[in-house]
């Protein structure tokens, strides 16, 4: 079974509703930068400490989400291809936040900005949640041009949402994996 | 509309009825067609026995009372030559229609392009009154061309792309002696389409290629296998 | 000897060919990303499982075609610095679809996304492949440049196709690693 | 205290000297990529050696001036928020280049290119370098365009070449790193 078809060998490669656009169209560089996110969250996973289930659980269905949600930024606006798609709705945002509170409840309220770092996990969970807002970056271009040519799909504002508060999610959860390895966080000094 | 289509339209069990040898390599399977089984024209099932699983595209038409599907007898494959040979009346595990190859709403024509046991979701889509401009179908000699008979009336433009040499089959319109990619590179007339490719992804690559030289603006669909 | 030269200070820097260039441009860009996908590979070796010399050769080797590669992003088109440069064909291309080929066979075929994760290595695996996916897209952003000012060098072409292929390479290693680790890999469900 | 506001849900956010911009606005990318940077020299203080105090009392000194440098990122010139401040001036340079001619002491002379790689901490230490040079670009062209609108603040000058001998600093920590593990580096070797 061979993965490479060669089709995108000229730079220009197919959405999910079948348009071809360059590599480098803004689209494409939206998911592309979900799929390197989704990879650093399978990083985070792969060196979680065993007493940290919840994490563990609430990183997979992230990692689902974020496919649901590429497949919507492969899909221009009221394409028949979008019939084919989970909705991608304002609950999804929901389902973050209760975590991110869950979370929050077991740890020290914070004033200040901490050394990202600690446990491997939670310093992965730290560039996971600069990468997320390098997606959100993104989106928020995206949405922006696409508002600008009236062809934004609703899905797509609620990605941004979500991606805001995914960031805000793997904050707590770097130090909620600090905490439960029994890692000190570091507030940041000024000189 | 994703969740009738795969989850919910689990596993079923059906039973070959008939096998009708298409030419020397290629047969089809007729079984019969679960109540309740709802599939779209274009897409494909996993036909499993025993261990043994692999993709087979439905080609009958979405409102046709049986199902039936392609089979290319490959040199080593398990499946295909156990199909090949399974008893009439015997049982089959079947799973849940998958893929996108299927109808999308356009205002644009159609081209869809075929190669080898690639031209399956075509028939399908065409005996279900799917419309579209061009089928382009490809294959070294005539009697490779399955279905031809069938899908031909049901499409503006049928053209048999035959590779043999010696295919200048006289008098044959429909003929044009060459790969299907020579055709929609020299002679398929500049509008504006939507293509659906499907055969082995080498020519999805090179049809691909061309269609973005020469169509830009073309929304392409394609299903391949190696 | 130092290692800063300060020559870079004011936000220009040298091409091979020995054009001054901003930092920020397009080609700087190109095999900046580079340097970032080689770096991964160096850290999907570093944890690499003791039972996949094939994998450690083919990275090594690929590194090594990285620095190949970024010798020639750092070379403009009809410059007399080619003359020093190892020739960048499509034997690169067809040495990597001959790994591809040989790795896919170990494992399963496939016709559904995974989630990206599983053993470190493979983890890293993923998101060295998404690197490699995103200077895809800087070199196809380089490619439609030069070709529309007429300065595109073949080897450009033939990069970009490289680092195509390399994507898929790095999926299937991906999958190989966590075959060899006995580790389960995870289909995406939707929701 | 909830970490998330709700704020940015829009697609845009606030500077610390408060204006409103788009999340995708070059400031914003480059503190953006400045926090990736940070939280990858905290994975690479995740899993360095014992023997390597110094260097680990040097990242965490770096990681503290990243976040001085990333404030004033946030602050447009002349505005009075820059009075909360701490300077950036050449000093952190000259801090810089100490610590890089202290390091380059223990190591032998270098006339080639090493593949990155090495003791996980140094592959780490060269994926820091690498995202760091990526700081380095979205900088320079910030300090351009603000240079170019009368509205250049001297600390973003500053924070350029800081991260023009960052990247140094890193590249012979990973070399150091890869010396006290007696990881033997390779040099680049052509095909
Ligand atoms: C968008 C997209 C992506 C996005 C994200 C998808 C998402 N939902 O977030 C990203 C960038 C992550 C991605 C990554 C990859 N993709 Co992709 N992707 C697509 C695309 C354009 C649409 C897929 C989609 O979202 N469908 C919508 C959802 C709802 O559909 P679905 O029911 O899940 O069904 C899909 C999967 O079953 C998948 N699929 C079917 N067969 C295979 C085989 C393989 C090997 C894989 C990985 C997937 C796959 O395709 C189905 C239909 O789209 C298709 C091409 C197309 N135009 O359809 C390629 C496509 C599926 N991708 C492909 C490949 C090769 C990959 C990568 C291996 C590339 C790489 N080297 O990194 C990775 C694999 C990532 C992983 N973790 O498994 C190939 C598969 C080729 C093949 N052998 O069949 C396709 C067909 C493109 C092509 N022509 O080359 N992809
Ligand atoms: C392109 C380039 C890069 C590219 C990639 C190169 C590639 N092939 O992929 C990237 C971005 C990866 C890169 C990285 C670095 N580079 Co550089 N790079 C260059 C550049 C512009 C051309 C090099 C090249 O590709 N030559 C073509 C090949 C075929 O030549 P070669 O036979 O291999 O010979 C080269 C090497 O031997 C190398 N070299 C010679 N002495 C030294 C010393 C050191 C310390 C290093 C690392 C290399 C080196 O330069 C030779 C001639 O170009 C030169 C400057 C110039 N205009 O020549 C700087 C240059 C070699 N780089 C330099 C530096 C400092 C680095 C980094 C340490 C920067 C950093 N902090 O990350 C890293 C080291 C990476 C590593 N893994 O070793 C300095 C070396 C200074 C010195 N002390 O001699 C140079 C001279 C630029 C400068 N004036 O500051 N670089
Ligand atoms: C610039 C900025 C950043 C920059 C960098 C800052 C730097 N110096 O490098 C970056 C991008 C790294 C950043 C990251 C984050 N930030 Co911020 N950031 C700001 C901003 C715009 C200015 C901060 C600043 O640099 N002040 C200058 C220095 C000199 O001030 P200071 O004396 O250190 O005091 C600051 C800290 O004490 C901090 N602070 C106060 N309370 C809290 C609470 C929390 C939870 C945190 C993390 C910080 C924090 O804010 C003070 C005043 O600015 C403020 C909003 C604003 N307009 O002021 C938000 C702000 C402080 N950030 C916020 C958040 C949530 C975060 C992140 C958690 C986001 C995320 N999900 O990644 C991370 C945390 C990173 C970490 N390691 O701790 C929130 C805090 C909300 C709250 N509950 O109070 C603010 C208020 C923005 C907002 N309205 O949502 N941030
Ligand atoms: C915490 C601070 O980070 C900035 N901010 C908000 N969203 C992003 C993003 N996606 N990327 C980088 N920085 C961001 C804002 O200035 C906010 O106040
Ligand atoms: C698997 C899918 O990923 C998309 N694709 C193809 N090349 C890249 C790239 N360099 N970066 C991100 N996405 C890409 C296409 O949509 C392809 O079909
Ligand atoms: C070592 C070589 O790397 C290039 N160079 C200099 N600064 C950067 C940067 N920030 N990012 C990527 N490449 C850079 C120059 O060509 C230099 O000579
Ligand atoms: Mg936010
Ligand atoms: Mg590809
Ligand atoms: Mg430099």
């Amino acid at each position: 079974m061979k993965v490479y078809t060669g089709g995108g060998d000229k730079g220009k490669t197919s959405l999910f509703s079948g348009e071809r656009v360059a590599k480098h169209s803004l689209r494409i560089e939206s998911y592309g930068d979900l799929d390197e996110l989704n990879s650093l969250i399978g990083a985070v996973l792969a060196v979680l400490p065993d007493n940290s289930q919840l994490v563990a659980r609430e990183l997979a269905q992230i990692q689902a989400r974020l496919f649901q949600a590429g497949a919507w930024l492969a899909t221009t606006a009221d394409s028949s291809a979008s019939q084919f798609l989970d909705p991608m709705d304002e609950s999804l945002v929901s389902e973050l936040e209760g975590a991110i509170d869950t979370l929050s409840e077991e740890l020290p309220p914070l004033k200040v900005f901490i050394l990202p770092g600690g446990h491997q996990s939670a310093a992965l969970a730290h560039v996971a949640r600069t990468v997320c807002r390098r997606c959100e970056r993104r989106a928020s271009q995206l949405v922006e041009e696409l508002e600008a040519e009236g062809e934004l799909d609703a899905a797509l504002s609620v990605i941004a949402v979500y991606l805001n508060r995914l960031s805000d999610y793997l904050f707590v959860a770097a130090r909620y994996l600090n905490k439960v390895t029994a890692t000190q966080e570091q507030a940041w000094q000024k000189p | 509309m994703a969740e009738t289509l795969t989850s919910s339209n689990g596993d079923h069990w059906i039973t070959l009825e008939e096998r009708r040898q298409l030419s020397g390599e290629v047969f089809e399977l007729c079984c019969t067609r679960p109540a309740g089984f709802h599939f779209l024209a274009g897409q494909h099932v996993g036909l499993r026995i025993g261990q043994l699983e692999r993709d087979y595209t439905i080609v009958s038409a979405r409102q046709e009372p049986r199902l039936r599907f392609l089979v290319e007898q490959l040199e080593a494959g398990l499946l295909s030559s156990r199909l090949a040979s399974l008893a009439l009346g015997s049982s089959l595990e079947m799973g849940p229609p998958r893929g996108y190859l299927v109808e999308r709403a356009t205002a644009r024509q159609r081209v869809l392009v075929a190669t080898g046991s690639g031209i399956a979701p075509f028939v399908s889509m065409l005996s279900s009154g799917f419309q579209a401009r061009y089928l382009l179908q490809g294959a070294r000699r005539p009697d490779q061309l399955y279905y031809r008979r069938q899908v031909s009336p049901l499409v503006d433009n049928y053209v048999g792309c035959l590779t043999a040499p010696g295919c200048l089959a006289k008098g044959k319109g429909w003929v044009y002696p060459g790969q299907v990619t020579a055709y929609i590179d020299q002679l398929l007339p500049v509008e504006d389409y939507d293509f659906y490719l499907c055969g082995k992804w080498e020519m999805i690559r090179q049809a691909t290629h061309i269609i973005d030289r020469r169509f830009p603006e073309a929304k392409v669909f394609s299903e391949g296998f190696y």
